[in-house]
């Protein structure tokens, strides 16, 4: 889950990281009055994706009449595909250094990282990698302040800022691991009048570990179809094309994807319903691909623990109970236990039924009308 | 011998008693695994399948000299449930549960490199060797057969479907290995290439990749070196940039761990990479033949 | 630092360990009072010392009126030398079984430790060795559930009880480390209802670690005498006999008050002036001793870093500051860097100046007339 | 050669240019110490009489080789001085401070076990090799002379006292040696006396110890099967049971720690425990010459 900045903001804050002053605002009033009480401002939109900058969603005002002028343009606006519903208010920074620190993990050695810049303000994909120092951290020691001095150093800090870095970054550390982050990103750290502070925050929490974090303010960037689905425990995430296609299994979900693209089609979706997941909420979410009105379901069931004669039972009864449904091309592919129980009952409700994932996959294609010619193996 | 269990190997299952847990203990006893001892704190005393529950770890070690753990319990207690594990002195933990927080996984890791065990997971279905009739985990019994086919993969139910198609060509195996789908993950494709490539019974490796992550890039200069032809098969070719699919793993990012990326490193690091997953069955024919 | 019983309650309760409701009472009244609101109270001593309940400290009152009586009794009482000056109110419990939890450091192995007996509510040292389950814990891990249920399961707690157990250990060893504690104890840990409570709880803090507890109330157990030297940061503790003494460095101190006691002596006070600490904070030592009015006063410096002149320059300036100091014998043993300068200084003020340690123990304990036959060797 | 360090031993100073730090770091270079390096971050370029100063220990050793450090650092810094010692691949780290805080002696300690460095101290005055002219600490270095004794103590003047008795009575020693006066601290009595054990050069061990603790009592098992004569002192003879002496080691609780306990501990162990400070030399020389 993403924080928002503000609320990223204000998880540091309470950890002792400085931040600039600054305040959440709803309405452009809001705005003009947080900028008679802060001095000129930036007024920043509020969104859970990057790059809001270079796409308008920042601007700086200097008088309350400008921040209120800022705002009415900001709230509302599309950024990305999201609607900007606040706005922040910080006082403007007259920064002589924009640096970068990020804590995240680094898959391979197992463990956190740091990763910072002396050349911040920008996206660190940009940044030139021998422009980058980064450090991983012992899971058992965390990171320690040497360690982040060190870092410091070699981003050619010295004197106070060094050391000030030094601070902030164990600070942000402790964030790290208290709130089960996987990223808490400082994008500019700047420095002001010689010392340091947070221009810029985010905070990424993980997923798996919300549940021991209750306190936290929640934030959801998913559309209300993604939400519904994911409501049930599924991954899934909405495509461009008109076959819906469900899996269990993200890597098969993901091959089913793939072949069916090879032979044409187009998905709408990707939708894992789980590797050991029951007929229950595999029906729910099918249900749910149906009311999106596709040009036709694929359905690509391994039937390992899930018998195949339950999930087809499932799949009839879904097809017969929605009425978006009935005029719906379904094609399902079924291997595994109780398989022929499972394609007799399929057959029986008029449903196609293969044990051949290419066949299905040809099969789908053909019935949403999207066949292409198809070159073998490449 | 087998590459990480064989005959000898002798299971403790945690979370025993829950519904998963139960379940697939019976699934392992019935492909003819040796299960010696369940664990559920508070259920001490109770049977599953047959074999006994104790509430601790230590007392199933004690009790049965359990040398291998497999992991059924929720998520956020995975955590305390590997570690448990590992201070009793289990050298190989296969953790099962889904949605282990990452900090909990990076301690899991660091806590089994201190105490010198191996961690396979978490979120895998577990692993298999069928000639030593020993699986580990959840994956269906039935797709299983002995044979010269090293399968190491990430995901599970992609492994199923190829692993079923190699049986379903004659082509059993002699270990696979899920190494599950989770950013933070314990062994890894290159620990597993290189247990194939010393392992005499193992004569052809097939590995299952997916887009995300740099993992398949980094085994793919391990393949370098390799005597034993490789196979490789990578799914999420169709999927859209910086969207994430279902693995936390499945996300393509910053222009590392794309599909082409991953299919040309390994493409040069001399793997066959099969494009449709009935492709890989013939591919792993051909090196056989070779 | 020790934390009285109520702070220490209040840290465990926010930290979500179950402790009985209760309330501090500074006046009968206010006993009175809590046991209108919580029914039947034990009125409970707040002292630093262990061992109230054996001495009076606690009381079981039914009505306000014995409560307010039992305050009355107990408030202003002596136990082991303090004065209780509160009382805590807590609601009377139902015990069924009294167990023992503490967290404390093995100094041997390095590490934190868990000492826990099925047999609470007497002291520790009086349970059985056998009754005790002891468990190290790994600084770098920490106390985890299972090993805390392990525990559990060991002291032969089942069902509930093991898992309230594991839970309450592992909080109280986050209170351990975030507290700088140097022993948690919860003696009893008791069974109330099938659930287990705090019913009693000690916490001492680590001294050195203090800088960083700023937010910690603060106790102090010692006496004004004390107080005064312990400000200078030096080590100070009372005894009972006449003759006063200070030495540089912790065991050369323990050594002089044995070797002045094997010539008959009796020590005054332990003073440690510290093994590297400067003329300035020795000298201002010295004159608390002086006022102390001792029969007589050894010094015994071994003047490593700081030099023998400067230690006798200001020996002489306190005993002449001092109106008590005149007329008070005093002997100073003073060996090592310009030892000769430092003699000269001291005997031109009329000091008893020696370079034995053997010689000027026994010269001040003539000097105070305590001299005993002495038996060398034993 | 000596036991824990010797001529080729490079030190650098962590807390060099502070009040203690610079003037013992002078004091170690007149003593013939080969200090190679200050450390403070902030102050690179400085230099110490002579000795440059960086900001990280890494570069010290980097550019000077320092294979020994010594900490001076106030307490609550301590833990991460010394880790960055251990970190930077120090293997013996000398913890001058006072005051370092319990649990950060304790994290200290598991991460020099982790990383197999040797801690002396907190709390110490350090270690002294007289024929290898390496002095690491504070001690004064007029009481020391090269010899056949082997010393190690808990207390530091103490320490100084009976050295310097030693001295005076024309008996050298091979290495003097304090393990500070804290509750937990590195390097312990046994370590040093299986090293003087072994060291050829060390012909009779003095272990001076005070009332407090165990440590006396689980050193005395392990004279026990000494080979070389041990002569013991201890203090805190007429110390009141329950009262803090200074060293926070000096309580004595529970019937366990008190004087009686470690001179009849000592006693049987085969140790001659001398009654007064004066009567350590004297029996010394009865030992060097059995």
């Amino acid at each position: 889950m993403k924080l928002y900045e503000y609320m990223a903001k204000g998880v540091l804050a309470e950890a002792g990281v400085p931040i600039p002053r600054g305040r959440l605002c709803r309405t452009p009033e809001d705005a003009a009055a947080a900028c008679r009480d802060l001095g000129p401002v930036a007024v920043k939109a509020q969104v859970l994706v990057g790059g809001r900058g270079k796409a308008g969603g920042i601007k700086v005002a200097d008088t309350p009449g400008e921040a209120e002028a800022a705002a009415r343009q900001i709230l509302g606006m599309d950024l990305k595909g999201y609607t900007v519903e606040t706005v922040y208010c910080e006082q403007k920074l007259s920064i002589s250094q924009e640096l970068y620190l990020s804590l995240t993990f680094d898959p391979g050695a197992k463990r956190p990282m740091l990763i910072a810049s002396a050349s911040g303000g920008m996206a660190i994909e940009e940044v030139p990698e021998k422009a980058i120092v980064k450090r991983g951290i012992p899971v058992a020691w965390g990171l320690q302040p040497y360690m982040a001095y060190q870092v410091a150093r070699r981003l050619g800090l010295g004197g106070t800022l060094a050391r000030e870095f030094s601070d902030l970054a164990c600070r942000l550390y402790r964030v790290f691991v208290r709130l089960d982050a996987e990223l808490v990103e400082i994008n500019p750290l700047a420095v002001v009048d010689g010392h340091i502070m947070a221009a810029d925050a985010r905070l990424n929490v993980d997923d798996d570990a919300m549940a021991r974090h209750g306190d936290l303010p929640k934030t959801d960037e998913s559309t209300p179809l993604e939400a519904k689905v994911r409501a049930l425990g599924l991954a899934f995430v909405q495509l461009d094309g008109d076959i819906a296609v469900m899996a269990n299994g993200a890597g098969i979900t993901m091959a089913t994807l793939d072949v069916m693209q090879h032979y044409g089609g187009k998905p709408m979706n990707f939708l894992d319903a789980g590797g050991g997941s029951a007929a229950g909420p595999t029906a729910e979410a099918l249900a749910i691909l149906f009311s999106t009105r596709p040009k036709a379901v694929l359905v690509n069931i391994f039937g390992g623990i899930t018998r195949c004669d339950e999930v087809a039972k499932a799949i009839v009864q879904v097809r017969q109970q929605q009425p978006a449904a009935t005029d719906v091309p379904l094609v399902v592919r079924l291997v595994g236990t109780n398989e022929a129980e499972g394609h007799a009952i399929l057959k029986a409700a008029g449903v196609d039924a293969f044990r051949s994932m290419q066949q299905a996959a040809e099969r789908v294609v053909a019935l949403a009308g999207e066949s292409l010619p198809v070159q073998s193996g490449q | 011998m087998s590459v990480l269990v064989d005959e000898k190997t002798r299971i403790v299952v945690t979370g025993a008693t829950g519904r998963q847990g139960s379940f697939h203990l019976g699934q392992m006893l019935e492909f003819g695994t040796r299960v010696v001892a369940g664990v559920t704190p508070g259920r001490q005393g109770q049977e599953v399948s047959g074999v006994p529950v104790y509430d601790t770890v230590e007392t199933a070690v004690e009790k049965h000299g359990a040398n291998a753990a497999v992991v059924f319990v929720p998520g956020t207690l995975a955590k305390d449930s590997v570690m448990e594990c590992i201070d009793a002195g289990v050298p190989l933990v296969v953790v099962v549960s889904e949605h282990v927080p990452l900090h909990d996984a990076m301690v899991i890791n660091a806590f089994a490199a201190e105490r010198g065990a191996m961690i396979v997971g978490p979120n895998t279905y577990g692993l298999c060797a069928p000639s030593a009739r020993c699986k580990i985990g959840i994956p269906p019994n039935s797709i299983f057969q002995p044979g010269p086919v090293g399968v190491v993969a990430r995901s599970g139910t992609l492994s199923y479907e190829l692993v079923g198609s190699l049986t379903d060509a004659g082509l059993g195996q002699t270990t696979v290995v899920g190494m599950g789908g989770d950013r933070v993950a314990g062994l890894n494709f290159i620990d597993m290439l290189k247990r194939f490539e010393r392992d005499p019974e193992t004569k052809v490796v097939v590995l299952i990749g997916e887009i995300g992550g740099t993992a398949e890039e980094e085994a793919a200069e391990y393949v370098k070196g390799m005597s034993k032809p490789v196979v490789a098969y990578l799914a999420g070719k169709s999927a859209p940039p910086g969207k994430r699919m279902g693995h936390a793993g499945a996300i393509i990012e910053r222009g590392r761990g794309t599909f082409e990326s991953k299919v040309s490193a390994l493409t040069a690091g001399g793997a066959k990479v099969a494009q449709l997953p009935w492709e890989v069955a013939p591919l792993v024919k051909e090196a056989l033949k070779a």
